[in-house]
C-alpha cells in the first residue's frame, strides 16, 4: 500500500527516513511546516532528492548569484536564455542562436567508468536538446589521477571509451576537450562534458507548464530502477563512505549510488523525434529528465509555468513492474523527455514519436490551481506547492575562511629551485617536459572520437578550439574552447579562475573567433571545510570579476562538490568553456606551420614565472608561489588583434601559449605539419623565455611580406611583439642553445600514454 | 537530368546528412530514403550511409539488412543499379549478403578515427573509375568494427576476380589482406569502410579525394543514359 | 514462462580479437594457461509453451538474424534451471 | 584439454540496450512473443586438469576481469560437452 496523503494526514508521528536520504533535521521540518502535516514518502523522496546539493544548489547558490549581476548581453547580441534555464542562450546573429553548457559526470565515472561517462554526455545533450536546440558538437574535459597509477588504467579508458561510444553514436563531432593528470585526482577523476546546440530564434523552448488543460507527456526510454536515490547520494556526503564501505565489504548499507546504463541509440531517436515535434510547432513546454528524474521534471515545469500539474503515476510505462511510487519519482533511467502539450496537438505528436520507434504517454495535464498533485492507483500520493519543491529549498550560507597554510603554500616560491643551464640542459629538459603525461600527445584519446560527422567541423583537436560552421551559405561559425588550471588555481583561486577563463578566452580568440560568452563547472572538494567554501567563493568572485572586465556574461553552468578522498580534496578545479562567434569560417586560423620560411612572432610579454609551471610539477614536483600575473585589459586587446588578423587572412597559424610556455607551444605548432623552426631568443635569459608560463601570450606564423601589417595591428592594439624566427627544416632549433630533430621530440611526445595504456592491456 | 542519388536513413544512421551533402556538391540531385519506406524513389543509385544503424547492438548493420527498403535496394541491386555503402552502409551490404565476407571488432579494440591513407586496387566499378589503379589517396576512417574478414576461398576468389577495391596502407585494424573495401561481381555493388563523403570540402577535410567515388557514378549514370 | 537460450560463437576458424584481448589480459593477471574465445549468449523469454516447433521457430531467428552464420557459429536450446 | 563456460549477463535490474534492440528486431521479423536479454559468453581452454582450485581460480578471473559486476552477473562452469 502507498502511502498516501490521506494516510499521511492520519498518522502524523510516525517516523521517516529524513536522515537516510540526505535530509538534515531543520529541512525535514521545513517540509512538515509547509505541507501543515508529514510528508507521504513520495514527498519525501521528491524533496530529499531535490534538496540534494546536487540538484538545488545549496552551498553555491548565494554565491552564484553574483553571475547574475554581470551583463546579460555579448559583444555581439543579446542573451536570450540566461542561469537558471536548462542552458543558456545567445544571439549569433543572421537569426542564429547558440546554446553551449558543460556539467560533471564525476562520482559515477569513479564507479562506473564507462557508463559514468557515457550517461554524461547524454545527460548534457538532453540539456541543450531542450532549449529547442540541434546539439551539434561536444567536448570533454577530463581530469584523473597520475598516468602510471593503477586505478588510472581502469577509469581512463573507460571513461574515453564511454564518452566515445555514447558520442559518437548520436553524430556529434567530439571537438575539443582536455586530458589532465594530477594525483588529486586518483579517487576523484573529473568527467565533464560540455554540449554545443544550434537554433534559429524562433525555436527557442523553455521549461515551463502553461495553460490549464494541456497534456503532459512523458516520452523516450521506459522507466527503470536507475540510479534511485543516485542523485542525493552520488553528491552527497555519505559518498565517501559507501564507497569505500562497499568496496572493502565493510560498513552498514552500501549506498552506492545503483549505476545508470546508458542507451545511446534510444537518445539518438529522441533528438530526432524531438527536432520534429519542434518543427512541427506543437511544444508548448520542454523539459529533459535527468537528475531526481521525474521529481525534477514535474516540480521544475509546474513551477515555471502559471498554475499547477495533475500526474497519473500509473500511466509512466515501466520497465521494471514492481517499482513503488517513490521510486517511479526518484528514478533516474535515462533518455527521457517531458513535453507540454495542447489537446488539439496531442495525436501529432505521438505520431511522430512513433515514427521515430519512441515511446510517448499522456500521463497528466495542466491545472488551474496552484499545486502538484501526483496519483498512484486511485489515491493521491503528493500534493505540494512545486515551488517548494523546486526553488525554494535550503541555502546555506558556509562558512568560509583563507585557510592558514595558503600564505605559507604562496611563500614556497620556485626562485630555489634548480634550473637547467647551457644547451644540453635545456634540451634535455624540453624532451623530458614533452614526455610528460600532461603535455605528451592526447591523440590515444582523441583518436576515439569522431571528429568528422555532420561535416562542419572546421577546427577540432589538436587546436586551440573547435569550430563548427553553422551556416554553409554565409559561413557563420562558432568556436568553443575549455580550459582549467587546478595547479594555478590552488596557489591563488581567485587568480587561478581568471587564469582558465583568460586561456579559454585566447584559445577562442586564436582560432579568428570572437568570444562572446561563458560556461563553467566548479569542481571542488567538499563545502563543509571552510578551506573549500574558500576556494570556492574565490573563484567565483574571479569568474566575475573576470568575465566583466572582459564585457562577457556567464550563461550557465555546474557545481560538483565533494570530490575528495578522506579530509583531501581535489585541486579546486574550475573548468572554463569560452564560446566565441566568427562571421566566416573560411577565415579561421590553426595552429600549425604550415610552410617553411615563414616568419614567426610572438604576441605579449614573457616574465619569470614558473611557479605552477609544468617544469616545477614535472622537474621538481613542486607546487608553490604565485601563479603568473593576469592583465585582462592586455587580454583583451590581444584577442582583438588576432581576430582582426583572422578576418585579413594575415596569419598562417596562431597558437596560444600554456602549459609548458614558449618551448611546447613551438613544438605543438612545429609537430602539427612537421614543419620546424628556427629561433633566436636574443638577449633574454633562454630558460625564462622557453619555459616560463606568463599568459597573454602567442606564436603567430605568416608570410614575410605581410609583417608590417602585424606590426601596425600589434600598435594599435599596443600588444608587444617580437620577432623569434623563421619557419622551415624538419629541426626545432633555439639558436646558440640546440637543435632538436623534429623526429627525435616527435617520439618522446607521441609515447608515453599508448604505452602506459598497452601496459596496462589497452 | 542529373541524376538522382538516394540516401537510406535508417534509425542511427549518422552520415547520410554528408552523403545528401556530398552527392549535391558533386553535381547530383541528392534524394533522401527512408528505412521505412518500400520503395527507393526511382532513384539512379543508392547510398547506405556511415553511422550505428540500430545502436549498433547485435552485429553492426544485422538489424538494418532487414529494413522494408531493404528488399527494394537488393532487388535493384541485383538489377544493376549502383550501390555504395559506406562503413555502417558497408556492413549492412555484408549482413544482407549482397557482399562476402564480414566487418568485425578492430584488432586494437577500440573506436578510431583518423585520416587514412588508402591504395586503389580496382577502377572498374560503378564508383571508383575516376580513380586510377595503385592511386594513393587519403579518407577520413572512424569505427570500432572495420577489421574485413572471410574465409580463405572466400578470399582467394575476392583477389583472383579483381573484386578487392581499396587497401588500407598502414592497416589500421587488423583487416584481412589489408581490405578497407570490396565489390560484388558486376562492380555495381561497392563497400567501404573510409568515408568518401568526409572528403568533400576543402574546410572540413584533410583531402579532397572522396569526390572521385561520386564523379564515377556520376559518369557511369551519365554514360549509361 | 519458459527460457530458450541461444549461444552464438565466433567459428574457430574465424579470428576473435576480443578473445585474443581477454586471454592476453588475464595471462597479465597473473590467470595463466586458459585460452578465451568470446561469444554471445542470448536469453529468450518465451509466451507460452516451448513447443518443438516453437523452438524450430526460435532456431530460425538465430540463423536469420542472432547469428551470423557468414563468421558464427550457435546453438539453441531450452534452459533447464 | 577441458572447457570451462563462463556465461555473464546484464543484472536484471540494468537496462539492456541490446537485448531492447534485438526484442524488436525478431518481433518486425515476424517472431513475436520473444523477449531477449543479450550478454556473453566465454569459452576458456583450460590447460591441464580442472581441478576445484582451478575452477575457483576461474571464478576469480570471471569476478575480476570477464563480468563487470557493477552491472553484470556470471556464472561459472564446467562445459559438459
Ligand atoms: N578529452 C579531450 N577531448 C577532446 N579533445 C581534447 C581532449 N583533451 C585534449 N583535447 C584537445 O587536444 C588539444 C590539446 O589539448 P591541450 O594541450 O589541453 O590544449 P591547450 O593547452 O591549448 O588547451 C586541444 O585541441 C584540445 O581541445
Ligand atoms: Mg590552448
Amino acid at each position: 500500500m502507498a502511502d498516501t496523503v490521506k494516510n499521511a494526514a492520519r498518522t502524523l508521528d510516525q517516523p521517516q527516513p529524513w536522515a537516510e536520504l540526505g535530509l538534515k533535521e531543520d529541512e525535514y521540518l521545513r517540509i512538515r511546516d509547509i505541507l501543515g502535516r508529514r510528508p507521504t514518502a513520495a514527498e519525501l523522496a521528491m524533496y530529499s532528492v531535490m534538496w540534494s546539493e546536487h540538484c538545488s544548489y545549496k552551498s553555491s547558490k548565494v554565491h552564484l548569484r553574483k553571475f547574475g549581476e554581470l551583463t546579460q548581453e555579448t559583444p555581439v547580441g543579446k542573451m536570450l536564455a540566461g542561469i537558471g534555464e536548462n542552458a543558456g542562450v545567445i544571439d549569433v546573429g543572421q537569426g542564429y542562436a547558440v546554446t553551449f553548457k558543460v556539467e560533471s559526470h564525476n562520482h559515477p565515472s569513479y564507479v562506473e567508468p564507462y557508463q559514468g561517462a557515457a550517461t554524461g554526455v547524454g545527460g548534457i545533450v538532453r540539456d541543450i536538446l531542450a532549449m529547442g536546440a540541434r546539439p551539434v558538437a561536444v567536448l570533454d574535459p577530463l581530469r584523473f589521477g597520475p598516468l602510471d597509477a593503477p586505478d588510472t588504467a581502469r577509469v581512463l579508458p573507460g571513461v574515453v571509451a564511454g564518452v566515445g561510444g555514447y558520442g559518437n553514436c548520436l553524430g556529434l563531432p567530439n571537438v575539443g576537450g582536455e586530458v589532465v593528470f594530477d594525483p588529486s585526482y586518483a579517487g576523484n577523476p573529473l568527467v565533464n562534458a560540455l554540449c554545443v546546440g544550434v537554433l534559429r530564434h524562433e525555436d527557442l523552448h523553455l521549461a515551463k507548464a502553461t495553460g490549464a488543460g494541456n497534456l503532459v507527456i512523458l516520452y523516450g526510454a521506459a522507466t527503470g530502477g536507475d540510479g534511485i536515490g543516485g542523485v542525493s547520494v552520488l553528491a552527497s556526503e555519505t559518498f565517501d563512505a559507501a564507497s569505500d564501505g562497499s568496496a572493502s565489504g565493510l560498513g552498514g548499507p552500501a549506498k552506492r549510488p545503483s549505476v545508470q546504463v546508458g542507451d545511446p541509440f534510444m537518445e539518438k531517436l529522441l533528438i530526432e523525434c524531438t527536432l520534429e515535434i519542434f518543427a512541427a510547432r506543437i511544444v508548448s513546454g520542454i523539459q529533459d529528465l535527468g537528475g531526481a528524474g521525474l521529481s525534477c521534471a514535474t516540480s521544475e515545469l509546474a513551477s515555471a509555468g502559471d498554475g499547477g500539474m495533475h500526474v497519473n503515476l500509473d500511466q509512466v510505462p515501466l520497465r521494471d513492474s514492481t517499482l513503488s511510487p517513490e521510486e517511479i519519482l526518484m528514478s533516474e533511467s535515462q533518455e527521457r523527455m517531458m513535453a507540454v502539450v495542447e489537446p488539439e496537438h496531442v495525436e501529432q505528436f505521438l505520431r511522430i514519436c512513433a515514427k521515430w520507434d519512441v515511446l510517448a504517454t499522456v500521463i497528466g495535464e495542466v491545472t488551474d490551481g496552484d499545486r502538484l498533485t501526483i496519483d498512484w492507483h486511485g489515491e493521491t500520493v503528493v500534493d505540494v506547492p512545486p515551488r517548494t519543491v523546486a526553488h525554494d529549498g535550503p541555502v546555506y550560507q558556509r562558512p568560509y575562511a583563507r585557510p592558514a597554510r595558503q600564505d605559507r603554500i604562496q611563500a614556497d616560491g620556485v626562485d630555489v629551485l634548480p634550473r637547467p643551464v647551457g644547451g644540453e640542459e635545456l634540451a634535455a629538459t624540453v624532451l623530458r617536459l614533452v614526455a610528460s603525461p600532461n603535455l605528451c600527445d592526447k591523440s590515444w584519446v582523441t583518436d576515439q572520437y569522431d571528429r568528422y560527422v555532420r561535416g562542419n567541423s572546421v577546427l577540432a583537436q589538436p587546436e586551440d578550439a573547435g569550430m563548427l560552421r553553422i551556416d554553409p551559405d554565409t559561413g557563420l561559425g562558432v568556436a568553443v574552447s575549455t580550459d582549467g588550471n587546478g595547479r594555478f588555481a590552488y596557489l591563488d583561486p581567485y587568480a587561478g579562475a581568471q587564469l582558465s577563463l583568460a586561456e579559454a578566452y585566447r584559445n577562442v580568440a586564436v582560432s579568428g573567433a570572437q568570444p562572446v560568452a561563458i560556461t563553467d563547472c566548479l569542481n571542488f572538494g567538499s563545502p563543509e571545510d571552510p578551506d573549500v567554501m574558500w576556494q570556492f567563493s574565490e573563484t567565483v568572485e574571479g569568474l566575475v570579476g573576470g568575465c566583466r572586465e572582459l564585457g562577457i556574461p556567464v550563461t550557465g553552468g555546474n557545481v560538483s562538490f565533494y570530490n575528495q578522498t578522506g579530509e583531501t580534496a581535489i585541486l579546486p578545479t574550475p573548468v572554463v568553456g569560452v564560446l566565441g562567434v566568427i562571421d566566416d569560417v573560411s577565415h579561421r586560423t590553426s595552429v600549425g606551420f604550415r610552410r617553411a620560411g615563414e616568419e614567426v612572432f610572438l604576441l605579449g610579454d614573457t616574465r619569470d614565472e614558473l611557479a605552477g609551471s609544468v617544469w616545477a610539477d614535472v622537474v621538481h614536483a613542486h607546487l608553490g608561489g604565485r601563479p603568473p600575473v593576469l592583465d585582462l585589459d592586455h587580454e583583451r586587446r590581444l584577442a582583438e588583434l588576432l581576430v582582426r588578423g583572422a578576418g585579413r587572412g594575415l596569419f598562417s597559424s596562431a597558437h596560444d601559449l600554456a602549459d609548458g610556455g614558449l618551448i611546447q607551444a613551438l613544438v605543438e605548432a612545429s609537430l602539427r605539419h612537421g614543419v620546424g623552426v628556427r629561433v633566436d631568443l636574443g638577449v633574454a635569459d633562454p630558460f625564462v623565455a622557453l619555459f616560463s608560463e606568463s599568459t597573454g601570450r602567442v606564436v603567430v606564423s605568416l608570410p614575410a611580406d605581410r609583417v608590417p601589417e602585424l606590426i601596425e595591428l600589434a600598435e594599435a592594439a599596443r600588444v608587444p611583439v617580437r620577432r623569434l624566427g623563421v619557419t622551415g627544416d624538419d629541426v626545432l632549433e633555439v639558436e646558440g642553445q640546440f637543435t632538436l630533430p623534429l623526429s627525435e621530440i616527435r617520439a618522446a611526445w607521441q609515447a608515453p600514454i599508448p604505452a602506459a595504456m598497452a601496459a596496462a592491456g589497452h | 537530368m542529373a541524376p538522382r542519388i538516394g540516401v537510406v536513413t535508417f534509425p542511427g544512421s549518422l552520415d547520410d546528412h554528408d552523403a545528401l551533402r556530398a552527392v549535391g556538391l558533386c553535381g547530383a540531385e541528392p534524394v533522401s530514403l527512408w528505412h521505412g519506406s518500400d520503395s527507393v524513389a526511382g532513384v539512379d543509385a543508392v547510398i547506405l550511409p556511415g553511422g550505428f544503424s540500430y545502436g549498433d547492438y547485435l552485429r553492426c548493420g544485422a538489424i538494418a539488412a532487414f529494413a522494408p527498403v531493404m528488399t527494394e535496394v537488393i532487388a535493384a541491386a541485383e538489377a544493376g543499379m549502383p550501390v555504395l555503402g559506406i562503413c555502417n552502409g558497408f556492413q549492412v551490404l555484408c549482413e544482407a549478403q549482397l557482399l562476402p565476407g564480414a566487418l568485425i571488432r578492430n584488432e586494437r579494440q577500440t573506436f578510431v578515427c583518423r585520416d587514412q591513407r588508402l591504395r586503389v586496387a580496382s577502377v572498374d566499378t560503378a564508383w571508383t573509375s575516376a580513380l586510377t589503379l595503385g592511386q594513393e589517396i587519403t579518407l577520413v576512417l572512424k569505427n570500432g568494427e572495420g577489421r574485413y574478414v572471410a574465409d580463405a576461398d572466400t578470399l582467394d576468389r575476392l583477389e583472383g576476380e579483381g573484386r578487392v577495391v581499396f587497401r588500407y596502407l598502414d592497416n589500421p585494424n587488423g583487416s584481412l589482406s589489408d581490405i578497407a573495401g570490396v565489390c560484388n561481381r558486376r562492380g555495381n555493388v561497392v563497400g567501404l569502410m573510409p568515408h568518401p563523403e568526409h572528403n568533400v570540402e576543402a574546410l572540413t577535410s584533410p583531402s579532397l579525394d572522396g569526390r572521385a567515388l561520386f564523379e564515377s557514378v556520376l559518369d557511369f549514370l551519365t554514360a549509361r543514359v | 514462462m519458459a527460457r530458450v537460450v541461444v549461444d552464438v560463437m565466433p567459428k574457430p576458424e574465424i579470428l576473435d580479437p576480443q578473445g585474443k584481448a581477454v586471454t592476453g589480459a588475464l595471462d597479465r593477471l597473473g590467470f595463466s594457461g586458459l585460452t578465451v574465445r568470446q561469444g554471445k549468449r542470448f536469453e529468450v523469454e518465451v509466451d507460452g509453451e516451448v513447443t518443438a516447433a516453437r523452438l524450430a521457430e526460435i532456431r530460425d531467428a538465430a540463423e536469420k538474424l542472432l547469428a551470423n552464420t557468414v563468421i558464427e557459429t550457435f546453438d539453441v536450446r531450452l534452459d533447464q534451471a
